[in-house]
């Protein structure tokens, strides 16, 4: 577990390439503990592709990338998700054959090293339960526990899936379009929600909604062309001419 | 929908219970016989060259007014040709109280039901069953693994390989180079082996040997142009069903001058699939009509007559198995007659007429006398087979005494006191 | 040199006749995602067609007539039964396609009789086409592969330069967004299932006459065309064909081999590891194992195969 | 579950409505041999064997996702490897013999984690490839290695007595194996039911979010696949216990079919569904295959009705059952009947058209008809003679298979209906919004 007072996260000349197209050049990035940042930028910037390297689900072609002191690149998902780095999905993905409790403890089992184990007696068991219903509570999902999740609702089901991510314990969070799908009011919602929940807590977020991005982030970078363009407070990266240029390609407005 | 299934069920055992009524109808009959066959899996083929000549045998015997004034009547189990279902038709057999148990198919399966056999009769020593294995050829059964209450009514691989090598090279048709080609299983092993063994007597030479997997060949001409550069003038196989057929076909349509002595070529269906290819083959087999003479043509108009279906390989095997079980039983006094240690010492001493000369079994180790003959694949034959233009020329008739191959000594059985 | 030919020729007519059963296959896997067992059935069916119309109408007609009945026998299948479980998923498909094997294997069984039936070469197109040293190649092995290789061209062509080819190629890639451009996406798997069949039908009524006609065959050609659909690469017609000459070639040259494990394990200097009984096989008497092999070593290598580009 | 549902019925009452009907089936399992004959009780032992090796299959299938079509090789190397043990014992070894299938199912356990680990780095049609591949090799290896497996006639031993059971009669062997049978079913249940089984269900759903939970699922996958070959191999090795011998052809491919089979029929969702499964093809192989040449043609219809009207098994149509008479619904007679008088129809008409269809055409019969004069001789089916050529039995037959199809028609519409609103409850996830 990364603790003490260094950076979270450190991205140091990070390139991907996929055959001959390089998708990502020269991606310096530190997220510093607390912070909450986005990752923004037009389609095609490359915001993916960033936040698979960093979550592990590819490793980057050149580059080194930093959880606390470790170095994390290439690494499995589990392993990295042991380091403190958790993760939530675009397309929700839950256990939807579980309660909404199962979903939860599962992830608190992890937490507690619990992964292998055929026997629930111990104490550490009982902390488990303790802590699955306390985070439950706390996200205001108690009505809610014993439904299957599959028969959630949609915004429900985003919900859990925060819950999931935040309960293995991460020192970084990484949201992957956390609103996608939902309305307006949903969405709203939604922010109030994560923040809650992250309150405290380093957050990595890409969102295409910038509402949501304004509303939850303290600063964000923008991505333009597997670059990082610009990196600053919300109301820098406003009105940074780059960033506008970028976003509009210089057409009207 | 919910209850669907249910009803299925249901209806699938009235079905069986109707079905049941069937067998019923049968089983009217004074004694009954249990036939072990694999009517179904994939070595069903053979099943239905068995069933033949058990239906065959059993209505001669029954025609002629039964043993001890009983007619006898065949309950024919499958064991879908897996040592696991031959297993159980045993334990069915038993537990419906059979006294002798029949089975025809493969060696595998006759290894399971005789070690089951073997089993029973020596925790139940009161009530023992006598098995008597049609078809099967692994040398074993009647070496090491033989006992008392076990007979084998063919032949094994040495008997097939001497005929074979002696009545071809008695006609000078074998030549000096001679290659073996065969399965890689123990009756693959055994040909093989019993090739190279027959060499010095019959003064030729092996010149090339293959081992091949069972069935999973899909081109034998790689095979084939091994035999062709080594310069083989016949080539001895033990292959069957689908392995004997590619070989065959791999051959003829490679040119190749070599011939084909050949064990299970007359199996139905072997010799219309394989067509122009199988002509000039050997094979060493129980039965050729037109060796027979008269007998010969007699026997097969009437095994037609009445299974629709010509004596070929191992149903002649079943006929000669009832043959002599029939007369065994007929030796006996009438209360004896399902008594398996009586029919089992009875049996060793019956003999039993075939076409080609008697056939009757080896006390010491419980194994088939018989005559063999030699035919080659003509269409000069006078009775064609498979619906072709082809039959089995005879090249030549060994009798029993020609064909035997001396026991070797391993067959150490428990005879009763 | 001349054996080295002879193999060469006899490994790639016998890869191209797996080729000709794997064609409908990876097409229809590639399209549907489903590992359809039955496909080797249909390969049966066609032998069985051929033989039977055969009788009345000649070899050649029998061609026709078994790829068209095998034709309708795949439409069918995929309409009135594979359709009913296509909403629960793949493995339902899978199961369903499990289950037509079994029941067409017993259907041929019930109707035919578990022996072979006499579906042969005819006696007009049993000459040779060439001589290679002392080997003669028979006319018939060239037809085989002369079968083989005008399906493939004729697939590829229709693939290629057709319009149904196309949206063909693309609910191969994407089949949702192929769904989505309002192509009716029902209509065109039955159709290429129907197609799939019936080149099944087709590779069973010529080689049908090569190898024994029998209840067996599916049996005996069903796990190498898995194989060979695999190995080669989801849908791909390309990789279907490099991977059926691969296997081809190399179970031909592999009987050709005479070293036991036993000489194996002494050139790797592991003499010592006494495997009794094993060292005295023969690599010739596995070579029916090769193409497994080669498999197991794609699969964990390469899953998408030879000329897969999906993972 | 609905709600209403819970709260009617308290957890106590539930437990005890599912356990009383499990003991009573323990209970008559265990007084069975009192009223068996051998050859049944050989069929019960059998059964169990069956149960316990497709309880093991449903292991990977029914809680990991994961559908092998190798499991024969875990099956067979139990079996392969208790014998050799048995003989060991018979030479003179100390190990106990009652804990001979343990034999085995370490053995297999060992053999699937390294088989497991490769079968696992994939998943679906591709992890069903590998596990063929190696059933493959596994089997060319073992076919030859003669000294070791024995080869096609396989290796024999005996069951030695320990202490006071002698294991000679087939009532100590039914006894022993039923007894294991419950051990492993025990064992399983407890594994589904504790920390890990929830983790194995979750990979089941969503692999990826098990792995971004910390779990490291690749080996999760492999102790499954290693844990569901250990209890086929335990199965195997009671087969061998049971048989005194094992054959390579046990390797072969029959034996991972079965499974499968076993397993569709029953029902993989269900966690006893294998067993209903096992019961009833074992039983239906060992006593049909008697009364008819066709069983395998009825086995496998049976095989494509059940994928086709009932997607999860025999035991799911139990289930479903079993939740309607609880709920208040009230249950639709009538449509029961005609349904099964419906499938009955259909049934009765298939097995008369397959069973003359199969008696026609053997060659014996056209020499029947030579011989009598007649041109179609009468065939026997269900006890009775028909005249196969006759307008009376065909049409029969298409009555039956008429009366069939009507009384099933409006069954097919609502089946269709169930079957599209299951399918949406499998598919489950509500879709995500553009």
């Amino acid at each position: 577990m990364t603790s003490g007072q260094g950076p979270v996260l450190v991205l140091e000349d990070v390139a991907k390439r996929f055959g001959p197209i390089e998708v990502l050049t020269g991606i310096n990035l530190t997220l510093s503990r607390g912070e909450k940042r986005a990752l923004i930028g037009p389609n095609g910037a490359g915001k993916s592709t960033l936040f698979n390297l960093v979550s592990g689900r590819f490793a980057p072609s050149s580059g080194v990338i930093r959880l606390g002191e470790k170095r994390i690149d290439g690494m499995p998902a589990h392993q990295l998700n042991r380091m403190g780095l958790s993760r939530s999905f675009q397309i929700t993905q839950v256990f939807g054959g579980m309660s909404l409790y199962e979903n939860i403890y599962m992830a608190v089992m992890s937490r507690h090293g619990k992964r292998w184990s055929l026997l629930r007696s111990g104490r550490v068991w009982r902390d488990i339960a303790e802590q699955t219903r306390e985070l439950i509570d706390y996200a205001q999902l108690t009505s809610l526990a014993d439904r299957q999740a599959s028969t959630l609702a949609y915004s429900e089901q985003r919900a859990l899936e925060i819950c999931m991510t935040v309960a293995t314990g991460p020192d970084l969070i990484l949201l992957d379009e956390p609103t996608s799908g939902m309305s307006r009011v949903e969405a709203a919602n939604m922010v109030a929600f994560i923040g809650r929940m992250t309150e405290g807590r380093t957050l990595l977020m890409v969102e295409h909604d910038m509402d949501v991005v304004f509303g939850l982030a303290d600063t964000i970078s923008v991505l333009s062309q597997g670059q990082i363009l610009a990196t600053g407070t919300p109301a820098a990266i406003r009105d940074d001419p780059r960033v506008q240029d970028a976003y509009l390609g210089g057409s009207a407005h | 929908m919910k209850l669907k299934s249910a009803l299925k069920i249901a209806g699938l055992s009235a079905a069986g219970t109707l079905a049941s009524a069937l067998l019923m109808g049968t089983a009217l009959a004074q004694t009954q016989i249990d036939v072990i066959l694999p009517v179904t899996g994939p070595t069903a083929g053979t099943g239905e060259l068995f069933k033949n000549g058990v239906d065959f045998a059993f209505g001669e015997v029954n025609d002629a007014g039964g043993v001890h004034g009983k007619k006898i009547a065949a309950r024919i189990l499958d064991d879908g040709g897996t040592t696991q279902g031959g297993t159980d038709r045993v334990r069915q057999a038993i537990s419906g109280g059979a006294k002798i148990i029949l089975q025809g198919g493969g060696s595998a399966v006759a290894a399971a039901i005789s070690a089951d056999v073997k089993r029973w009769n020596e925790r139940n020593p009161d009530n023992p069953v006598l098995l008597i294995m049609m078809g099967a050829e692994a040398a074993q059964l009647t070496k090491k693994d033989c006992h008392f209450y076990a007979f084998r009514t063919s032949t094994n691989a040495d008997m097939r390989v001497k005929a074979l090598v002696k009545a071809l090279s008695e006609n000078n048709r074998l030549g000096t180079k001679v290659f073996a080609i065969n399965q890689d299983y123990s009756w693959g092993r055994e040909m093989d082996a019993a090739v190279k063994e027959n060499a010095a007597p019959f003064k030729y030479q092996v010149v090339g040997s293959v081992l091949h997997d069972v069935s999973k060949i899909q081109d034998f001409s790689p095979f084939v142009e091994r035999i062709r550069e080594s310069g083989a003038e016949t080539v001895v196989t033990g292959n069957w069903a689908r392995d004997l057929l590619l070989l065959m076909q791999s051959v003829s349509s490679a040119n190749l001058k070599a011939k084909f002595a050949t064990v299970f070529l007359d199996e139905k269906g072997n010799i219309a699939s394989a067509g122009k290819a199988a002509l000039g083959s050997y094979v060493a087999t129980a039965f050729v009509a037109e060796a027979g003479g008269a007998e010969g043509e007699a026997y097969l108009k009437k095994f037609n007559e009445k299974t629709g279906a010509n004596p070929v390989s191992a149903g002649n095997n079943a006929v000669m198995a009832i043959r002599l079980l029939s007369r065994a039983i007929a030796s006996v006094p009438e209360k004896d007659m399902l008594n398996p240690t009586a029919l089992a010492l009875a049996l060793e001493k019956v003999t039993a007429p075939w076409v080609h000369g008697e056939v009757s079994i080896r006390a010491e180790d419980h194994q088939l006398r018989l005559p063999l003959v030699v035919g080659e694949v003509s269409t000069e034959a006078r009775f064609k087979l498979d619906g072709t233009d082809m039959g089995l020329k005879p090249v030549k008739t060994l009798t029993a005494a020609e064909t035997e191959v001396p026991a070797d000594g391993s067959c150490q059985m428990q005879r009763p006191k | 040199m001349d054996a080295f030919l002879v193999a060469l020729l006899n490994g790639l007519v016998y890869g191209l006749l797996v080729f000709m059963v794997s064609a409908g296959l990876t097409l229809v896997f590639g399209m549907m995602g489903v590992l359809n067992f039955a496909h080797a059935s249909f390969y049966m069916l066609g032998a069985y067609a051929a033989f039977l119309s055969g009788r009345y109408i000649g070899f050649w007609g029998g061609l026709i007539v078994a790829t068209l009945a095998v034709g309708l026998v795949g439409l069918f299948s995929e309409r009135l039964l594979l359709r009913k479980v296509r909403s629960f998923g793949h493995t339902q498909e899978l199961l369903l396609t499990y289950g037509l094997f079994f029941v067409l294997e017993e259907l041929v069984k019930l109707l035919f009789g578990p022996t072979p039936v006499a579906y042969r070469v005819p006696d007009e197109l049993r000459f040779t086409a060439f001589t290679i040293g002392n080997s003669q190649f028979p006319f018939f092995r060239l037809l085989m592969g002369a079968t083989a290789l005008l399906m493939f061209f004729g697939t590829y062509a229709a693939l290629r330069f057709t319009r149904i080819g196309l949206i063909v190629r693309a609910a191969v890639e994407r089949p949702q967004m192929v769904s989505a451009l309002g192509h009716n996406v029902p209509i065109v798997f039955s159709g290429l299932f129907a197609v799939g069949s019936a080149l099944a039908g087709l590779a069973g009524a010529v080689a049908g006459m090569y190898y024994p006609t029998s209840p067996a065959m599916a049996h005996e050609l069903g796990s190498i065309v898995f194989v060979v659909v695999v190995i080669g690469g989801l849908g791909s017609l390309n990789g279907a064909l490099a991977a059926s000459l691969l296997i081809g070639v190399m179970t031909s040259f592999a009987v050709g081999v005479e070293s036991t494990f036993g000489d194996l394990f002494r050139a790797l200097g592991l003499g010592g590891l006494a495997l009794p009984g094993l060292e005295a096989v023969q690599f010739s008497s596995i070579a029916g194992v090769l193409p497994y092999a080669l498999m197991l070593l794609v699969l964990l290598w390469r899953p998408a195969g030879f000329a897969g580009n999906r993972a | 579950m609905d709600p209403k549902d819970k709260a009617t019925h308290s957890p106590a009452r539930a437990a005890l409505l599912r356990l009383v009907p499990l003991a009573l089936l323990l209970g008559a399992l265990v007084a069975l041999p009192r009223f068996s004959d051998m050859a049944f009780l050989n069929a019960m032992v059998l059964v169990c064997i069956a149960a316990l090796y497709a309880m093991g299959y449903n292991l990977l299938w029914g809680q990991a996702g994961l559908i092998s079509f190798g499991h024969a090789t875990y099956f067979a190397f139990g079996a392969s490897c208790t014998i050799m043990t048995m003989a060991a014992i018979e030479r003179g070894s100390s190990f106990p013999t009652p804990l001979l299938p343990l034999a085995g199912g370490a053995a297999s356990f060992l053999m699937g984690l390294v088989a497991g680990w490769f079968a696992t780095i994939r998943t679906g049609v591709y992890f069903a490839m590998i596990t063929v591949a190696i059933t493959e090799l596994v089997r060319a290896i073992v076919q030859r290695w003669d000294t070791m497996f024995g080869g096609e006639a396989g290796i024999t031993s005996i069951r030695m007595a320990w202490g006071p059971i002698g294991f000679q009669k087939l009532i100590d062997v039914y006894y022993f194996t039923l007894a294991w049978t419950v051990i492993g079913i025990l064992l399983l249940w407890f594994l589904q039911r504790s920390p890990l089984g929830t983790v194995i269900r979750g990979i089941r759903e969503q692999e990826e979010r098990v792995r971004f939970l910390g779990y490291d699922t690749h080996a999760l996958k492999t102790l499954v696949f290693a844990i569901s070959a250990g209890v086929s191999g335990m199965a195997g090795g009671l087969l061998a216990f049971t048989n005194e011998s094992t054959n390579v052809a046990l390797y072969e491919g029959a034996y991972s079919t079965t499974v499968l089979i076993n397993t569709v029929i029953g029902g993989a969702g269900v966690f006893l569904g294998p067993v209903v499964g096992a019961t009833l093809t074992t039983l239906f192989g060992y006593y049909v295959a008697n009364l008819t040449y066709y069983w395998l043609l009825y086995m496998g219809l049976l095989f494509m009705v059940i994928v086709v009207c009932a997607p999860r098994g025999i035991s799911g149509l139990g289930v479903d059952a079993f939740r309607r008479l609880r709920s208040d619904a009230p249950v639709p007679w009538g449509r029961i009947v005609r349904q099964a008088a419906g499938w009955l129809a259909m049934a009765l008409g298939c097995i008369m058209t397959i069973e003359l269809i199969g008696a026609v055409v053997q060659p014996s019969y056209g020499a029947l008809a030579r011989s009598s004069g007649v041109a179609w001789p009468p065939v026997r089916v269900f006890g009775i003679s028909w005249m196969p050529a006759s307008p009376l039995t065909l049409g029969g037959i298409a009555l039956l298979f008429s009366f069939g199809a009507l009384m099933l028609r409006d069954g097919v519409v609502t089946a269709r209906r169930n079957v599209a609103k299951l399918a949406e409850a499998i598919a489950g996830k509500p879709e995500p919004g553009p």
